[in-house]
């Protein structure tokens, strides 16, 4: 697996730093958790999770980054995001400047409608909540944004150690359905994009 | 065998916890076994893992009516013997000040984590620093306070852990000054063995053969032996003026004046035993970070930036006890530089204590205020460098 | 495009941008409480004369004190966990001619608040306590209340809430509340009709109105509302004989002095 | 005949004015605000007696009736 930073205490530069932003009952949340612990607990890497949210539960805008490094991370947040997953309108506006030259860019085109300067980004366009609907319920759009994203990082993590963080981090009872969910993602990105 | 409490305490090994999770897991490995708490954001985790996890243990856990009633449930606790924790943020900080003030007086050992939140009124709901000083100067009289400050999901799990330990062992109140940064981030936690974990209890008269006729629940030393309700020893527990025997009456001043400066002296005098800090690059450097808690984590980053890209002899120091403050150890190890920088998340509470510290020990202090968000590098090294042109 | 009746007593939108859509979460049943009170106190407004600017609506903390927060365009306060009696208490002693609605819930009124919750049922001070009952601590992530049904799990209760919930409407009886009802969101007509009542009443009015919070009970809020209806019955058609349901209904109205007015009696000593 | 109007920034696809309409005139529209709500439409307006339960149990002031001008 690629080596972030060579293990040394390292300022900005040795750390791979994933954000993921929607609102409020997307699960937003869960998917940094998952990384996080997937990258931790399975690939053995030190990683920090943070979340910004507002009251609302629901609706409101709700934000969740995980940073690798195989070194110590001081500074929690991202700084120059090497990928940003935005799953709404209102989530991009927000954070795509944060988003480094040539960063990865993966949207749900229903509702982020309008990518400025494309060009700047490799941009990966997956109806992540359509998708989830097909599945039967749009609750896992979540599961579906993860698997577009893990073909898109799989330098960095092996896809068991996604889904073994997945299997930890989900209800029982949706664990089935979030792993379908999962599966459609990557299949999308293979179909789409070759990846 | 082990009791129920030894056999559900998490195994050594490495976890991926959240701070206010791993901070409920310190109490629990520390021997908290009364937990009481009260939902308010961003500390409600710590209560849920706490109503979760201690009856595994054989512990109780309650959810009290507000804060007031949490922090009271933790003095019955004490005095019955238990090692007894609350968490809360902010609002509720400030309605327990009255217990932390009785706690003082008492010489009650107890654990409150305030996961502190933006004021004033009910301000918002990220992080902040700005209860530092109520921490401090929040109860209403006299007497000194244990605060520690935790900057990482590890810190959120051992310094509650040292907390009940300053507690026990100084018969004191302590406080866990955390940040909502690191209550709600998540990080690896790594929980060595059990019999690696340095575990303080309070010093009973039992253990130092005094009997019940003859003990002082007040006297006998600096820091007085603590008997528990249930074991026979008559003892009242009693916040107005008092003797060492207890004694409420007779009052006069000379007495007044000792025993309220013996509970203080018994922080204040003992700073050296119970104060960190932390430094780096400090050898014959110009200028100095000085910071606590979440900031520091962007502080040590943007000195190493600093350094590294403009060569500036720039130092890193951080406040791992805020209280009691650690003036003396500050004044040894900072000798004489031009500009210190003070990054807090509060418009400027702990530069009060460092300027007085560092009167004539540098030219100038220089505060970096922000509220509500831990600041970035680029905000400290942007003042830094304007600062230092 | 027809707007909603409602909506000239909200702020929309101000110079820092749109205040609505509310915060509350889908189908969350304090915005219809909201609802119902606007549609009373337009009502009294219209009928009875009152000013709209008697009208001060104060909350404390919670779900539902966001109904205040600032989308009433009205006098309000949004204040301090279940402190919004003693604050209203104040607001009465500098003008006892206010109309003084609270917006409250089961754990603002009853936990934190309940102390403060009596003593004003005691005192009899002209307040109409609209108490939203959702059974839990939504804000905050849906931790047990006062008020949670026995065996259920919640948040900080996952093996099971131990403990007995309150009757809120008994407490407000026997603390001395001069008018008590209890509905739910399902019976909208009733309620309105029961919010101008305790409005119109000149001492405390309790008014209990069981709320759904459809998240963190993880059911469609169409299905709880059907649950309130099922599982509740009337009074007056009990007659004894509905134990296993939920009483709605008016409990109690009676005449008990209000406290400005016995006040009332000690100024006029110097007039 | 009565009209319905529907705005679709206020709505959160709660559906209770569809439950709670007497003549069943409302029903649940194959349209989703920009936050994935499913908004409420006309489906019977005929059935529309203008008791505006609809505009009473609506938790956001999303939905309100036009009550259509009596023809002397």
């Amino acid at each position: 697996m690629m080596d972030i930073g060579g293990g040394r205490e390292v300022s900005s530069s040795g750390r791979y730093e994933i954000r993921i932003a929607g609102f409020g009952g997307q699960g937003v949340i869960t998917v940094g958790k998952i990384l996080g612990t997937a990258f931790s607990v399975f690939e053995g890497k030190n990683s920090v999770n943070t979340q910004s949210y507002g009251p609302e539960s629901r609706g409101g805008a709700c934000r969740s980054e995980v940073v690798v490094s195989d070194g110590k991370i001081n500074y929690p947040y991202v700084r120059k995001a090497d990928v940003f997953v935005a799953l709404s309108q209102l989530a991009f506006d927000a954070y795509i400047a944060e988003l480094k030259e040539g960063g990865i860019l993966l949207v749900d085109p229903n509702s982020v409608r309008d990518i400025s300067e494309r060009d700047h980004y490799e941009v990966y366009e997956v109806p992540t909540a359509l998708i989830a609907h097909e599945t039967g319920n749009a609750k896992y759009q979540n599961a579906v944004a993860l698997g577009a994203l893990y073909p898109l990082i799989k330098d960095y993590l092996k896809e068991s150690s996604l889904r073994e963080a997945m299997d930890e981090n989900v209800p029982p009872e949706t664990r089935e359905a979030n792993m379908a969910a999962f599966a459609k993602g990557i299949q999308y990105i293979k179909d789409h994009y070759h990846k | 065998m082990a009791g129920p409490s030894e056999k559900n305490l998490l195994k050594p090994g490495v976890y991926y916890l959240q701070g206010n999770q791993a901070c409920a897991e310190g109490a629990i490995t520390a021997g908290c076994r009364v937990y009481a708490g009260y939902p308010i954001t961003p500390a409600s985790e710590i209560m849920e893992h706490a109503a979760l996890r201690l009856p595994q243990v054989g512990g109780r856990f309650i959810q009290m009516e507000d804060e007031i009633s949490s922090a009271s449930v933790l003095l019955g606790a004490s005095w019955a013997g238990a090692k007894a924790m609350t968490a809360t943020s902010s609002p509720g900080f400030s309605l327990m000040q009255e217990v932390i003030s009785f706690a003082i007086m008492t010489e009650t050992p107890l654990v409150i984590v305030d996961v502190q939140r933006p004021g004033p009124g009910q301000g918002y709901i990220t992080t902040s620093q700005e209860d530092v000083m109520q921490a401090r100067w929040g109860h209403h009289g006299e007497g000194s306070i244990i605060a520690l400050s935790p900057a990482s999901v590890q810190e959120m799990f051992d310094f509650t852990i040292e907390a009940f330990n300053l507690a026990e062992q100084w018969r004191t109140p302590v406080l866990v000054m955390a940040e909502e940064t690191v209550a709600h981030m998540r990080e690896p936690l790594t929980i060595p063995p059990q019999d690696q974990i340095k575990v303080v209890n309070r010093k009973k008269p039992q253990d130092l053969g005094i009997s019940p006729e003859e003990f002082l629940p007040y006297g006998h030393a600096m820091v007085p032996p603590m008997a528990n309700w249930g074991e026979g020893y008559n003892v009242n527990h009693v916040s107005l003026v008092h003797h060492e025997d207890g004694n409420v009456t007779k009052y006069n001043r000379d007495i007044h004046l000792d025993s309220v400066s013996r509970i203080q002296q018994k922080i204040e005098g003992n700073t050296d035993h119970i104060a960190r800090v932390e430094t780096r690059f400090l050898e014959g450097c110009r200028h100095l970070v000085i910071c606590y808690g979440s900031v520091s984590r962007t502080a040590v980053e943007a000195v190493m930036e600093a350094r590294q890209e403009r060569g500036i002899d720039l130092a890193f120091l951080r406040l791992v006890t805020l209280w009691p403050f650690p003036e003396k150890k500050l004044r040894e190890i900072v000798r004489d530089v031009d500009t210190v920088f003070v990054p807090e998340m509060n418009l400027g509470m702990m530069k009060h204590p460092i300027t007085e510290a560092l009167r004539d020990r540098c030219n100038r202090i220089v505060p970096i205020p922000t509220l509500g968000a831990l600041h970035s590098p680029e905000m400290i090294l942007s003042k830094i460098y304007e600062e230092l042109k | 495009m027809t707007r909603h009746p409602m909506l000239k007593y909200l702020k929309e939108k101000g110079p820092a941008g749109p205040r609505m859509p509310t915060i509350m979460c889908p189908g969350c049943g304090a915005g219809q409480v909201l609802n119902y009170t606007l549609h009373a106190v337009d009502e009294i407004i219209h009928n009875d004369g009152t000013r709209k600017e008697d009208f001060v609506f104060i909350s404390g903390v919670g779900c539902s004190a966001r109904l205040t927060s600032h989308y009433l365009n009205f006098d309000s306060g949004w204040t301090i966990h279940g402190r919004s009696l003693p604050i209203a208490t104040g607001a009465l002693l500098a003008n006892p001619s206010l109309k003084i609605v609270v917006f409250t819930g089961d754990g603002d009124a009853m936990a934190i608040g309940g102390n403060h919750f009596i003593h004003t049922c005691r005192r009899n001070l002209d307040v109409t306590i609209l108490c939203i009952n959702n059974g839990l601590y939504g804000m905050t992530g849906g931790q047990v209340a006062p008020t949670t049904p026995t065996g259920t799990a919640t948040a900080t209760t996952p093996y099971g809430n131990m403990e007995e919930a309150f009757d809120l409407c008994k407490m407000a009886e026997t603390s001395g509340a001069s008018y008590v009802a209890r509905w739910t969101t399902a019976h909208p007509r009733q309620t309105i009709k029961s919010i101008k009542k305790g409005i119109g009443k000149k001492g405390t009015a309790f008014i209990e109105i069981l709320s759904q919070c459809p998240i963190h009970m993880k059911t469609p809020p169409v299905e709880m509302l059907r649950d309130f209806k099922a599982n509740t019955v009337s009074i007056n058609k009990s007659r004894g004989h509905g134990e296993d349901k939920i009483l709605i209904g008016e409990f109690c109205h009676m005449e008990r002095p209000e406290w400005t007015e016995k006040y009332q009696k000690i100024l006029e000593q110097f007039d | 005949m009565n009209r319905l109007s529907i705005n679709p920034d206020y709505c959160k696809g709660c559906l209770i004015c569809v439950d709670a309409c007497p003549g069943k005139a409302i029903g649940a529209s194959d349209r989703v605000n920009p936050k994935g709500y499913t908004l409420p439409a006309e489906r019977d307006m005929q059935q529309c007696n203008g008791c505006k339960l609809c505009e009473i149990v609506c938790p956001d002031f999303a939905i309100a009736v036009e009550i259509e001008e009596e023809k002397s």
